[in-house]
């Protein structure tokens, strides 16, 4: 294993290990609720719908279509923030 | 007495040649070794922060990739459920 | 003091007015760089710092575990070479 494969497991177990994986995600799904990123994303998904029509999709499809927009649409101050809070809690918890 | 000054000056020499070699020797060793285990170490610590840094930004990336995936997933099978309920309700 | 004393000392001063003992030992410091010594040392810094782990080994520990091979390292040659400049420049300034 390289040794930037072997960090990432070090930096993962932790985040797990203390249950902190599961707080960024809840926080980041907080996060993406306040900006609108999924009143945004709801709109897409039913432009989607609209312009294909419903008998012509399948969810599957329709993940496929709206993930790139979806991943395109948070915010960078959302990614900051989350990368930020790893960050933090590495420098307070962390030997790597 | 002129012979055998100059022959005591001659081994003076020697011994002092010696001496001051192994002196500059172990000066400039002493030095280099100092800075270079200084540098490599500083090296190794730049490399190790670099590593984390990057590391972290790549576990950080997949985190957001492997949420958005989820929520996505979900709120798209919410979506059809619905768009399909409102057909139902306008077929009948 | 006695006379090889004072000798010592004039000399020692002669070099160092002279510029020659800094001479002497930049000569030194580009012969190690020149022979590999020097990219030698390094090696073996870095695998006593892989050895030991960075977080546990400071410059002093370094210097201390580095310091006999880095002097068994040092080739016949290279000091062969200084003691003849050292003669030499006594040999030119034997009035001293």
């Amino acid at each position: 294993m390289s040794k930037d494969s072997q960090m990432r497991v070090a930096i993962n177990q932790k985040l797990i290990e203390m249950g902190e994986r599961e707080r960024l995600k809840e926080l980041l799904r907080a996060k993406l609720v306040e900006c609108g990123w999924k009143d945004q994303l709801k709109a897409h998904c039913k432009d989607v719908i609209k312009e294909k029509g419903l008998e012509h999709v399948t969810v599957e499809d329709l993940v496929t279509e709206v993930t790139p927009k979806g991943r395109a649409l948070v915010p960078d101050s959302v990614k900051k923030e989350l990368l930020q809070r790893i960050r933090a809690f590495l420098a307070q918890h962390a030997t790597l | 007495e002129e012979v055998r000054r100059r022959q005591e000056q001659e081994a003076f020499l020697v011994q002092f040649s010696f001496s001051l070699c192994s002196e500059l020797i172990y000066e400039v060793l002493d030095e280099t070794i100092e800075e270079t285990a200084t540098s490599e170490i500083q090296r190794a610590k730049n490399e190790k922060a670099n590593r984390v840094a990057k590391c972290t930004e790549q576990v950080c990336t997949s985190l957001l990739e492997e949420t958005l995936d989820a929520d996505i997933a979900l709120l798209v099978e919410d979506i059809f459920e619905i768009e399909l309920q409102r057909i139902h309700k306008y077929i009948k």
